[in-house]
């Protein structure tokens, strides 16, 4: 059954944590070097459904492959080796260690990009490759966190909402970046924003979540026109809802 | 004025041996729990067994002190991974109240054991003829076993410190100290990294066992007897920092010996009034996460 | 009396150099139905944890019901009135749901430094429990422990909680969030139905619960309050639709 | 492992040619020592001292048994060897009590001697007034009085000993020991010019900043009393370490520092050490040699007596001569009456028991270290015969009343 | 409870059964419970010549009830709590070896007040910290106290322990004998009024509100309680009772010494609630009784070697008896009811 296009597939997830179950029936695919954006409101379960892809929750029930290989049964850090990156929300850089060894402490196996091609993308990272990971600034710690994700090889990068907290100078600056990348390596991108704006430019599917399930599957292209829709399906629609109430 | 410069002299260095055997044999414990958040209490027990092999190589293979020290520490260490195996890894996620059972309870089984198999007679060591006597430094001579020790144990501590700030490995262990998720998320298998440093950690406290043999005995009680002075030198360095665990055993050390030296009256008092202060003053020990 | 119910002036948090809220100056009126919008790390939690004690603020004053709580611990202010929410689930999960009920329950009743009567010789703490249980349809799960709840109701039972803290001052934060559409309006209608003395604060980002229940809002941006106002004006303030559909 | 002694003695020879009138006894002991922890050394000892007694003279009981029941101690806070002895007295109704290792553990226990008129005879525990908490309590051990009062006396006057210092291991025989040579030295007019705690018995401390401070003190001896076992080793180390004896100090102590068992593992370090005490494995007594020779053939040619396992082989040479004297039918009185006075050839030498006291007499030797071929040996230099318990005898201290 | 070390969270190990009983009903006696008791009286027919031990095994449960008022329903891990076991065993001591005070009854209630003082002091410092160095510094304070009392040798009577001690008859007609009859029925007696005190604590608004702390502190915070206040309390109340079991102890066994005070009273008081079962006051009984009646007899069978015997006994209930034994016999207990429905 599975196509041989699929870089990420997920059967009919059920996830959370401990007893509580956030996801419930996410069936997922994604084809090789596509990028799909993933927007919802607060605890829709966005976050988790990352962390589900990266085995960090509890599975109640359904299946993951990254590629043709089961990774339902396997451990973080085996998935990562099957081809998983993943940049976390809080960016999460470990503090005591410096920025070249943010970078060198990832398990880099197929070593296909190196440290060098890490500073060539992200040349502010170079000069301060001796600074500790907490002395860095929100853009310098986002750099830091895509380079550290991209020097693990993935075939598929998990993106939790790096445009938060950062100037729109530097999310532009990412978003140019992490284009070249994706042109340049042949990435699989899963984006988690709040920022529409940012998730619609950035990647041509977008899914809407709502509740812990999948409302919308389809082209960014759609709800890019049509704010209306968009409105609806993110629950923001200010306008109308007043209107009702009042 | 160099009366009182002697006694400080003395003080200072003989607290320093002592503070490197502290030292040596905690810095296991200390990344134990830090690493894994396992409450070891059996943890002595590695030193204690070192001590044995020690003794048991020198005698079974002929070979000198030093050689059969290595070879002490590595087959601990390789034991270890064994106990751990077995008995550790399925408590890791149970409560600590379950991982302070079992590991009392394996202390109790070494004591029992290491009674059977060795009697309950205090243990020594030969000591080659080099490392007798005494050395003269300059400023006078010290005890040449003590001038070892020492010697050891700073070589140990920038040891580990090198191998945990300039090495992959090292810098791995740090980040999954950091944060653990977040290492496993970058492909770190921490298990397999933990199994290592548990191996690492109880080699050198079976090597640190073998070396205070000479200062401070040996019999099958060892792990029980000295526990306690183990985990507060843990507590007050702080728990996974080598630089913690190597302040607070020099300060312990050093203090405890001030204390015997000027108020010998005082019997442990000393050691344990500090201790309480410092945890009073910072809960996390001196070089521990506040968050 | 004044008619304020609780009141921050000139609010800063710092941690280090990070000013995580910046001079925040907020007032909640008696019986009010207020929400508190704002991307995701504005400062909402913040602010929260500021007034209900877990954080103290940098510099500022605040104040509840008339009264300087600013150096206040946290259960002193509760016992003042000073209800919350949590937005992850912060329950008793050992405990039976009525016992966790009766826990906030005694301690508002000064019950709970009893040592030696059995908490099931207090009627009147149970009683009044399970009328609570009730109104949220929960008595049925009483017996239940926490932890085999469905996340939903367990989310019904944090407000239950509260209000056997008989707030005078109620903070909500997400109350709704990952809750079942039929047990949000649930809640809703309960938040609703509350006496009009008590002073309601929803930290909320489904904007259609907050559109329908908030007579004002206030919105924060980066640590600081950007607007305050009903929800009219919120909804016509082109700042607002930026922060939420990304168009700045 | 063993389990519980049930009686050698009775040879299954003597028992099935038995007639049949005649009454054999099982006389029923209780042991309590310390088989665990930091001092199961001590307690092993001991056992074995027992053990090989009752191998070599079963035979001499007769018709009658000994059943040996055993007891940990464990520790010597007192409480545990008590209950123990609460217990064989009334479940296992044991005719005698002996052992007992740490002197709290024998003085918590007397009371429960005297109320149910069981005799208990001490094999270690040396603090000088045990035998008057009750009338029960006969002791073939020492105390700690015996030995650090006569040093006294012979550091001013042989060892040209003008000032001391002393250090102890901190429980009540190490301060015995001290308060003997302090009233022993100083009445023969030396100064004592230090006296130092050193630790609790419970775990060997690093004995450095003790012996430092005594180096800078330089006084002309240095009495150094801690408990058989684990620390003596520890002691001659850090005194050559420290070099001490090149500093002019000489150490001098009881004989727990230069224990038999401990003698060949402080290497060239102890040689010249003197010490007193009342038992060396290397006495060249006819007795002494063929207990030697015997223990060496029982529990292996590395292993050596000390005066603990002396004390074992004594304490139930005593045993037997009441199961003899009474016939098996074990009266506390009549007991304690027959060993009034019992005079016995151990292989310490001859030893009484005092009719007054209930204490030991015996001799007292000066031991030196010395080299003899590739191992180290006690050689005695004089000796001081058939002393009584200085403390007693001169009514001192805690004996005064 | 807090996690001891770092910030790795697990799930909790204590959960007291008969949490989801209806609060009326809770505190209700049920027919098991009757249990202990009659094995308690039952013991004292069946097993006259074992009485001294017994009062021993008696002495401990109430002492590891005063524990597990602290560790199974406050979440205060301690490695000290003998500090409080020996503070009332001097106490006790010293009123009659000193003082003259000989009466035993008078003598138990001003030993379980001095060390609920104790605790009470130690407490107000102690209580601000949680987790590792809240242990190390129980450890400690036990250790200190250990130091004070060899140092003060005058008047604890140091290594060599407390003599001079003599208990008057209970009620001027029962002595202690050396059969340990009467002590036995005293024992028991305290352990009943113990118990009951405990029982009533823990089914109390205030004995819940401990466990809310244990669970959730911040929650506890949230909602109003005094949680400084209210641990403080309950490790009072906990130091009185410890110090009733060290009263009891001096005066069973007429006798003290610096062992009452010791690491290893601590360790083992401790190791066997947590062998029993925490948060459920009955896992004192059990463990007490398991652990020391294994402890008797293995040390009876091979005196040398019998630490390997219970170090085995607690590694194998650790490994197949999580939670305590009783807390095993709970989980057997629902899975047989999951299997019959």
């Amino acid at each position: 059954m599975s196509s041989q296009a699929d870089q990420l597939r997920l059967n009919n997830v059920y996830a959370g944590y401990d007893a509580t179950v956030i996801l419930k029936d996410v069936t997922l695919r994604i084809g090789h070097g596509e990028a799909v954006s993933i927007i919802g409101r607060n605890g829709v379960g966005k976050s988790t459904l990352l962390k589900t892809i990266l085995g960090q929750t509890t599975l109640h029930d359904g299946a993951i492959y990254i590629g043709n290989t089961d990774i339902t049964a396997c451990a973080t850090y085996r998935r990562v080796w099957h081809g998983l990156g993943y940049i976390p929300q809080e960016r999460e850089i470990f503090p005591s260690l410096s920025v070249q060894e943010n970078l060198t402490v990832v398990s880099n196996y197929r070593q296909r990009i190196s440290v060098s091609r890490i500073y060539e993308l992200f040349p502010l990272l170079y000069e301060r490759r001796s600074h500790m990971g907490n002395q860095l600034s929100g853009g310098e710690q986002q750099m830091l966190a895509i380079g550290r994700a991209l020097l693990g090889n993935p075939s598929v990068l998990l993106m939790d909402e790096p445009s938060e907290g950062l100037a729109p100078v530097i999310v532009d600056e990412l978003q140019s970046t992490m284009r070249t990348l994706r042109e340049q390596e042949s990435l699989a991108i899963i984006l988690v924003e709040q920022n529409s704006r940012v998730a619609l430019d950035f990647a041509e599917r977008c899914i809407v979540m709502n509740r812990g399930q999948i409302v919308r599957d389809g082209p960014s292209v759609e709800l890019r026109s049509n704010v209306e829709l968009l409105d609806r399906l993110v629950g923001i629609d200010i306008a109308s809802d007043t209107q009702g109430l009042e | 004025m160099s009366e009182f410069l002697n006694v400080v002299i003395s003080i200072v260095f003989d607290g320093l041996a002592y503070a490197m055997i502290l030292f040596i044999i905690s810095v296991g414990l200390s990344v134990t729990m830090g690493l894994m958040g396992f409450v070891n209490l059996a943890h002595g027990v590695f030193a204690m067994a070192g001590g044995y092999a020690t003794v048991a190589i020198m005698s079974q293979l002929g070979i000198g002190f030093l050689p059969a020290l290595l070879c002490a520490g590595v087959a601990i260490g390789v034991a270890s991974l064994v106990l751990e195996q077995t008995l550790y890894a399925p408590l890791y996620k149970a409560g600590e109240l379950d991982q302070l059972l079992l590991s009392i309870g394996l202390v109790f089984m070494a004591s029992g054991a290491f009674t059977y198999f060795f009697g309950p007679d205090p243990i020594s060591v030969q000591i080659p003829d080099y490392l007798h006597g005494q050395i003269d430094l300059g400023v006078r001579s010290f005890p040449t076993y003590r001038v070892f020790m020492i010697a050891v144990g700073i070589a140990m501590a920038l040891g580990l410190w090198i191998s945990l700030e300039r090495t992959l490995i090292g810098a791995r262990i740090r980040a999954a100290v950091d944060n653990r998720p977040m290492a496993e998320a970058v492909g770190i298998n921490v298990n397999r990294l933990f199994k290592l440093t548990f191996a690492l950690g109880s080699g050198i406290a079976a090597i640190g066992g073998g070396l205070a043999i000479d200062i401070l005995g040996l019999t099958p009680n060892f792990a029980i007897q000295y526990l306690v002075l183990f985990l507060i030198v843990v507590a007050v360095g702080g728990l996974g920092t080598i630089r913690g665990t190597f302040v607070a055993a020099l300060a312990l050390g050093i203090i405890d010996n001030a204390g015997k030296y000027l108020w010998p009256e005082g019997g442990a008092f000393f050691i344990y009034a500090v201790a309480i202060a410092i945890l009073l003053w910072r809960p996390s020990g001196l070089f521990g996460r506040t968050d | 009396m004044s008619s304020t119910a609780l009141q921050t002036s000139g609010l800063d948090k710092n941690f280090g150099a990070l000013r995580i809220a910046r001079n925040i100056n907020f007032e909640l009126q008696r019986g009010a139905r207020h929400a508190l919008i704002g991307p995701n790390g504005a400062g909402k939690t913040t602010l929260l944890n500021l007034i209900t004690g877990v954080l103290r603020p940098s510099a500022g004053r605040i104040q509840l019901l008339g009264t300087d709580i600013t150096g206040m611990g946290q259960s002193k202010r509760t016992r003042l009135g000073l209800v919350r929410t949590f937005q992850i689930n912060q329950l008793f999960k050992g405990l039976s749901v009525l016992d966790n009920v009766c826990l906030a329950i005694a301690e508002r009743t000064g019950v709970a430094s009893s040592l030696l009567v059995p908490l099931g010789h207090h009627h009147q703490v149970i009683d009044e429990a399970m009328h609570l249980l009730h109104m949220l349809r929960l008595d049925g799960d009483a017996m239940q422990l926490v932890n085999q709840l469905p996340y939903g109701r367990q989310r019904l039972l944090e407000i239950v909680i509260a209000l056997g803290q008989n707030p005078q001052v109620l903070l909500l934060d997400e109350p709704a969030a990952g809750v079942p559409s039929a047990e949000s309006q649930l809640i809703l209608e309960v938040i609703d139905s509350l006496s009009d003395d008590i002073a309601i604060l929803i930290i909320e980002h489904d904007m259609e619960i907050v559109f329908r229940f908030a007579k004002r809002i206030t919105v924060m941006m980066t640590g600081a309050i950007l607007t305050e106002g009903t929800p009219n004006e919120i909804a016509a303030d082109d700042r607002v639709r930026a922060i939420y559909l990304g168009d700045y | 492992m063993k389990f519980r002694t049930y009686g050698y003695a009775g040879a299954l020879l003597a028992l099935s040619s038995l007639p049949a009138e005649t009454l054999a006894a099982t006389v029923r002991v209780g042991v309590v020592l310390t088989y665990t922890g930091g001092a199961a050394q001590l307690g092993q000892q001991i056992d074995r001292g027992m053990n090989l007694y009752i191998k070599q003279h079963g035979s001499e009981l007769g018709e009658h048994n000994i059943e040996l029941i055993k007891r940990d101690s464990k520790r010597p806070g007192g409480d545990i060897a008590k209950t123990a002895v609460q217990e064989l007295i009334t479940r296992d109704q044991v005719d005698l009590l002996t052992g007992f290792v740490f002197s709290p553990n024998a003085m918590a226990s007397a009371p429960l001697v005297t109320r149910g008129q069981v005799p208990m005879v001490i094999m270690n525990a040396g603090t000088a007034w045990i035998p008057s908490l009750s009338p029960y309590i006969v002791r073939v051990s020492f105390t700690m009085w015996q030995f650090g009062h006569p040093m006294g006396g012979y550091a001013y006057d042989s060892l040209d000993c003008k000032s001391a210092a002393s250090g102890y291991t901190d429980y009540p025989p190490g301060k015995d020991s001290v308060a003997a040579f302090k009233h022993g030295f100083e009445r023969a007019g030396g100064e004592l010019v230090d006296s130092i705690p050193m630790g609790s018995p419970r775990e060997v401390p690093d004995f450095t900043p003790f012996f430092q401070r005594v180096k800078d003190a330089k006084p002309d001896c240095f009495y150094v009393f801690v408990p058989g076992g684990n620390h003596s080793t520890a002691v001659v180390k850090t005194f050559a370490d420290l070099g001490m004896k090149q500093a002019g100090i000489r150490l001098i102590g009881p004989g727990d520092i230069t224990q038999d068992t401990k003698l060949q593992s402080m290497g060239e370090d102890a040689v010249g050490l003197v010490t007193m005490h009342h038992y060396s494995a290397d006495y060249e007594t006819p007795e002494n040699k063929a207990f030697v020779q015997a223990w060496k053939a029982e529990y292996g040619a590395d292993t050596t007596p000390d005066f603990m396992g002396v004390a074992g082989w004594d304490g139930m040479a005593a045993i037997f001569h009441v199961i003899r004297s009474q016939n098996g039918k074990i009266d506390a009185d009549g007991a304690i009456q027959a060993l009034r006075g019992w005079k016995f050839n151990s292989p310490r030498g001859p030893i009484l028991i005092d009719p007054d006291t209930r204490d030991i007499v015996q001799d007292v030797h000066i031991h030196k270290v010395v080299k003899s071929g590739d191992r180290l040996a006690i050689q005695v230099v004089g000796t001081i015969p058939q002393v009584k318990d200085p403390c007693k005898a001169l009514s001192l201290g805690k004996c005064a009343n | 409870m807090p996690s001891l070390v770092g910030s790795h969270t697990r799930r909790q190990q204590m959960q007291p059964t008969q949490n989801n009983q209806h609060p009326s009903r809770r505190h209700r006696w049920h027919l098991a419970e009757a249990l202990p008791w009659v094995i308690a009286v039952g013991a004292y027919f069946v097993f006259p010549d074992y009485l001294a031990f017994g009062t021993q095994i008696l002495i401990t449960i109430i002492f590891a009830i005063s524990l597990d008022l602290i560790l199974g329903y406050a979440g205060i891990v301690t490695l000290g709590h003998a500090a409080y076991f020996g503070t009332g065993a001097y106490a006790a001591g010293m009123l009659s070896a000193h003082l003259g005070w000989n009466e035993p009854i008078s003598g138990l209630v001003l030993a379980g007040t001095a060390a609920a003082v104790m605790g009470w002091i130690s407490g107000l410092v102690l209580l601000r910290y949680r987790g590792l160095a809240l242990i190390m510094l129980t450890l400690a304070t036990a250790i200190l106290l250990y130091e004070l009392a060899n140092t003060f040798e005058d008047i604890t009577g140091g290594f060599d322990g407390l003599l001079g001690i003599h208990i008057s008859p209970l009620l001027g007609k029962f002595d202690n004998d050396l059969w340990g009859h009467n002590y036995y029925w005293y024992t028991l007696t305290v352990l009943v009024i113990v118990f009951l005190a405990a029982r009533r604590v823990v089914f109390s608004p205030f004995g819940r509100s401990l466990i809310g702390i244990r669970d959730n502190v911040q929650r506890m915070h949230a909602i109003g309680t005094p949680v400084y206040r209210r641990l403080v309390t309950i490790y009072t109340i906990s130091a009185g009772l410890a110090g009733i079991a060290g009263g009891l102890f001096a005066q069973s066994n007429a006798f003290v010494t610096l062992d009452v005070l010791g690491f290893a009273r601590s360790g083992t008081i401790l190791v066997i609630l947590i062998l029993g079962g925490t948060g459920r006051l009955y896992g004192a009984f059990v463990g007490a009784v398991v652990y020391m009646v294994v402890e008797d007899e293995l040390t009876k069978l091979s005196p040398e070697f019998w630490e390997f015997g219970v170090g085995l006994v607690l590694v194998l209930v650790v490994l197949f008896a999580r939670r305590g034994l009783l807390g095993f016999i709970t989980d057997m207990n629902e899975l047989m009811h999951k299997a019959r429905s």
